[in-house]
């Protein structure tokens, strides 16, 4: 079948779950049915629906808190949800493991038993494809907040029935942002049209009047990606999503570290998707934000790791981002234990709460930089719509093999891998090569000369190392990778 | 001019490290072969037959990689190189264990060196030059 | 004799400073003579000049790192502050005990042998008077960066005396800001000529090439002090001190909470101390700024104490400041453990370097906050001014008896205690109650009406209660003390 | 109406919690008698006295309490009041230590009630209800 960005017809879209279904056992529960899960759905208190907890936050202009969590065995993964509402989560998240990920259950299922057996996580994550729907509606019956999975899932179809048939009324992802950072050689054409089938499903429930939320990966390889490339993509996956009929979407940004442009990135997210979408003819969906801390290595020392937790919680709450996701200080070790979970939100939490009232003032400066991201993200744009004839699914297919837009530091082999981002003198991303970024001359001018001061400043030339540097910054307690950092 | 195969193993797609640790190794002056993210043990020990390597650098981040590094020295003996040396290095258990106790059970797998979290890989450039007898 | 803001001659300070040195055994200790004390500080290197390190950073638009630290027994001072040193800390402090502050010298030498016995701290600080030159020296010469004490001594000078003879080229405090809310009875005019010798000592030691700083204890009560009152205190101690001869002043702003407000209030606490110095002919000054970190009540909780900590930073950080007075994790409790403190510092330092590129953008609404302050500021100032018929220290002992300037909270009798601060919809600090305070009927103007629409949000009278909800706020995670809070 | 004396001991000069305290008791309806900040047993007593007062709520914040508490059940004695009833509260000794310890000691020097670090005013409302007898 020939993708296209087109509303995939209830026939095809059947025909197609049958297939999905019986690609695992657990596909079979009648739970499954839509005769149960829509009336089961129905029944979900307002308070466990993520799509309409957002849309209040979003009238309160206020910051909500997510934390990344999930753990292999059932008993263990539903402590730890209750753990971390009782730190004060506002949504409780279900990390998937890497190998339901790749769709490999198999050893996903060896992962379960011998980490009863062991009595310690042998997966990173809840593997939700071979626990099935019953398992997972007692997940979202023990808790009292709104669920949602959360992957990096080329196709995510089986897992996408699964967990919404068990009312977690969210799920993130996307055809892009689960494949280049998280895929090695899945196709675009293949992930995005998994994805219009997740969508499709979110669709079908909407129709039956039931709220669910779809939030596209924000922060793609979590590496000093410049705004301009992450912000394109959401707004590529919301304009998909909403075609397949989704109303009700979060875009993500992972914070870069400069509050100016983090704030800046934010603010055009929620503008610009909300703009795209009018343009294209979508104009009853609810756009909210997500602003995810750091999402680069992080330092060891757990007094810096919060307080880097938050200083990330501080721009997210400047910037009134609808929701954030939350870090903890065995980040980069490993698997955070419940209570340095607990702790994370604790801390997170606190800084939010205290700047509820309070937001980043209009300026110059960030005037500046949204233009910048405007500019440039109408530019990535543009391009995808050209190469696309029109059809942004195509588009987006045909803007990756060319380079027009592309992810730095991605696995995927579909991701050109040309552009080399580093930072400016005041920590924003710029961009130092721009392999065939579809960028006009003027906007590459600007980066180079941010780029170009930065180097004269630390007396070298422009090259690869700015970038290496900029990688281990922040683990090492600073944004820009000076050189005279090292010994 | 020696040849390191690198790569990461099992279902993990953290690529950052290894772009650096390839960068960081051809600057130190090795012949890099790079198979990338989401390698089998197989695809490691084809690359080192292929390019004559005498080391393979084994990373893993994700938390998986006790499970997928067990066998791996077997393999390396049926397919006729037993005495590649293997290092391994990155978040290689899921979550926070004491080091001491991950190094064991990994030393028992048969590596010749293993690495911790954030274990800088400029740091192991001595290990490597001694190891490979320069 | 009658009080004036008027340099001590040579004479009238030799003459008293035989009385101070004869109050307390310690002072009569040889290594205070100036023929041994002033080659001895021309003899210390410069890494261990507070003046000259600070002057340095703010040539670098650094925010440098101090943390507070006091216990009662020399080696255990030691030991704190080499450990205080080593996470990071860029100036080290030594917290003055209760009794001494109050010149009880009798109960401070109980408390030092009560702690050396029972083994566990009886003091709040370090009883420096008690110890004497050589032991103070000794802690100098233990640790590689300059060091200051922290008191709150309405009467401090054989303190002076004796650090300053010991190579801690740092002292804080002053006539009015170790007085207001530091004391019961004292009389400002008692503490201002105690401070006048004080400061008369440093400006001998300027007068022999000898760099020694003078800080100002900017916080006050650090309990919702409007910036204007305290930024007003600061710059008539930078004047009387340079009155005495002082030339490198650090002036200080406890953190209110709006980061907006906050960034303002030390832009003009800089701006206007400079411009009030050269204004009255001190035109060799050279002015630095500190920001302590949230002065009231913390959380109990650790994680969100962390956060409170960092979010301090961030604003410390963004603002410029030349300094910044770290707290930590036990700060709700009691004295923290060295490890707490040396975590307080790595948090802090952390951000303030991740963040050492940036500053906090203008805007119009800084601008508002900045020329609002700087209204305030100028309205006090011409007021004492008024009052004491053009002598600065006799303005402000009369200013402070007729209310014209007020610290909220303030233990001092001679402090009028009329005004009543509170927060505004934003969380800035506004005034509810005037008291007499010199302000124009705009000004007070413009508090209300930022005041009462917090009152209209929160659907309640403007009262003493809005008040003390904010000051319970922060401690509870909020920072504005809004009514639904509580159950 | 019942009068509670109330007032910082010692060379404390911590203002805050004792004006809120001062304004909680008031609204409760008693007749507070605030002796405000750097307060001595002897100052406390002889208000207590004065004003007939059953209750003493004595504060303490720079952690100078213990020192600053000790004998004043003794004083009390000595002065023919020596069943006042005495409560202590703020942040009363020095650091973070295990407060039923520090109870105790509170406990044998004579205190009738004793309160760690943050105990918001408000919390202490019904053990002096409770204690006056309402
Ligand atoms: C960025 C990041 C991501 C990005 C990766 C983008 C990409 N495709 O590369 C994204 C967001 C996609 C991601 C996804 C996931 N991640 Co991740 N990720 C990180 C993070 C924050 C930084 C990694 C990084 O790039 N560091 C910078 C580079 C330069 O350092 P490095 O990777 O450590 O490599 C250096 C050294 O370790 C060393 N080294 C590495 N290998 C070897 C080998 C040898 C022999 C030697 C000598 C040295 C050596 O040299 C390298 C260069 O100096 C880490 C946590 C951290 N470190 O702070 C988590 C972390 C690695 N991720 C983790 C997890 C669990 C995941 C996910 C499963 C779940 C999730 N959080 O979504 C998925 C996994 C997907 C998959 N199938 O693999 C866990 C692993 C847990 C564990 N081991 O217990 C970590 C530790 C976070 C945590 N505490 O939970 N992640
Ligand atoms: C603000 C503050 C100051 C201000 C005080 C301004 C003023 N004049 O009032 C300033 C900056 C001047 C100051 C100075 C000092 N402080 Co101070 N200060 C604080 C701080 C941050 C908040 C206190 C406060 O106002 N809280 C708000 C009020 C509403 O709460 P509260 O005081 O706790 O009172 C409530 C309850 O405790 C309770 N309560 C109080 N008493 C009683 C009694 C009874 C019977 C009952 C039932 C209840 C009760 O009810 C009150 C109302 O709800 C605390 C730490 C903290 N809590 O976070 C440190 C703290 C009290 N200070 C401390 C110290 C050491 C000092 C100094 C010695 C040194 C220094 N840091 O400079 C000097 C002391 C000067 C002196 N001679 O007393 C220490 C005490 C250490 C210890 N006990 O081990 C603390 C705990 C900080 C710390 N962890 O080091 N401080």
């Amino acid at each position: 079948m020939e993708l296209k960005n087109k509303k995939l017809t209830m026939e095809e879209f059947l025909e197609e779950r049958k297939l999905v279904l019986a690609s695992w056992p657990t596909g079979s529960d009648p739970l499954l049915d839509f005769s149960v899960s829509v009336p089961f759905l129905k029944s979900l208190p307002e308070h466990k629906n993520f799509a309409i907890k957002l849309q209040h936050a979003k009238g309160q202009g206020r910051t909500l808190i997510q934390p990344r969590a999930g753990v292999p065995v059932v008993s263990e993964h539903i402590k730890l949800l209750k753990y971390l509402e009782q730190s004060g989560a506002d949504f409780v998240p279900s990390t998937i493991d890497s190998y339901t990920r790749q769709n490999r259950y198999m050893e996903a299922e060896k992962g379960i038993k011998e980490s009863e057996i062991l009595n310690r996580a042998l997966l990173n994550g809840f593997p939700v494809v071979n626990h099935g729907v019953d398992k997972c509606r007692w997940v979202m019956e023990s808790v009292n907040v709104p669920i949602q999975a959360r992957h990096g899932t080329p196709d995510a179809r089986l897992l996408a029935e699964i967990i919404h048939a068990a009312g977690w009324t969210s799920n993130e992802g996307g055809g892009i942002s689960y494949n280049i950072p998280y895929a090695k050689h899945v196709p675009l054409e293949t992930s995005i049209r998994h994805w219009q089938y997740c969508d499709r499903l979110v669709g079908f429930y909407e129709e039956q009047g039931i709220r669910i939320n779809r939030e596209p990966y924000g922060p793609l390889t979590g590496t000093i990606v410049p705004p301009c490339i992450s912000n394109t993509v959401a707004i590529c996956e919301a304009l998909l999503a909403a075609e397949q009929g989704v109303k009700n979407i979060t875009v993500g940004y992972g914070m870069g570290g400069n509050m100016t442009q983090d704030v800046a990135a934010i603010h055009t997210l929620l503008e610009q998707t909300d703009e795209y979408l009018h343009r294209f003819g979508y104009h009853d969906v609810v756009v909210t934000t997500v602003f995810h801390q750091w999402m680069g290595g992080f330092p060891k020392d757990e007094a810096q790791a919060t307080a880097l937790i938050s200083l990330s919680s501080t721009t997210a709450a400047m910037s009134k981002a609808t929701k954030m996701i939350t870090k903890t200080t065995h980040e980069s070790i490993g698997i955070p234990t419940m209570e340095a979970n607990g702790e994370g939100i604790k801390a997170s939490k606190f800084v939010v709460t205290l700047l509820q009232d309070q937001h980043y003032p209009a300026s110059a400066k960030l005037e500046l930089e949204k233009d910048q991201i405007k500019r440039e993200v109408n530019c990535l744009m543009d391009a995808i719509y050209a190469v696309g004839e029109g059809d942004l699914a195509i588009g987006v297919c045909k803007a990756f093999q060319q380079g027009l837009i592309d992810v730095p530091f991605a696995p995927a082999k579909v991701n050109a891998g040309k552009i080399l981002p580093a930072r400016d003198n005041e920590g924003a991303i710029r961009i130092l090569e721009f392999g065939n970024l579809a960028f006009t001359p003027d906007i590459k001018e600007f980066h180079r000369e941010k780029i170009q001061a930065r180097a004269d400043q630390e007396h070298r030339p422009i090259s690869f190392q700015l970038t290496v540097d900029d990688v281990y910054a922040v683990s090492t307690g600073h944004l820009v990778g000076r050189p005279q950092l090292k010994g | 001019m020696k040849s390191i195969v690198i790569g990461v193993i099992g279902a993990d797609v953290h690529a950052v490290g290894n772009k650096i640790i390839e960068y960081t190794l051809q600057n130190a002056g090795y012949n890099v072969v790079n198979i990338g993210v989401l390698s089998s043990q197989e695809d490691f020990i084809n690359a080192a037959i292929e390019t004559n390597a005498p080391l393979i650098m084994v990373s893993s981040l994700y938390g998986h990689g006790e499970i997928d590094c067990r066998g791996m020295r077997d393999k390396c003996i049926e397919a006729g190189i037993p005495h590649v040396l293997l290092y391994v290095g990155g978040n290689i258990v899921v979550g926070k264990q004491d080091f001491d106790e991950v190094k064991k059970r990994f030393y028992a797998m048969g590596f010749n060196r293993v690495y911790g979290p954030g274990t800088n890989i400029d740091t192991a450039l001595s290990d490597i030059k001694e190891d490979l007898g320069e």
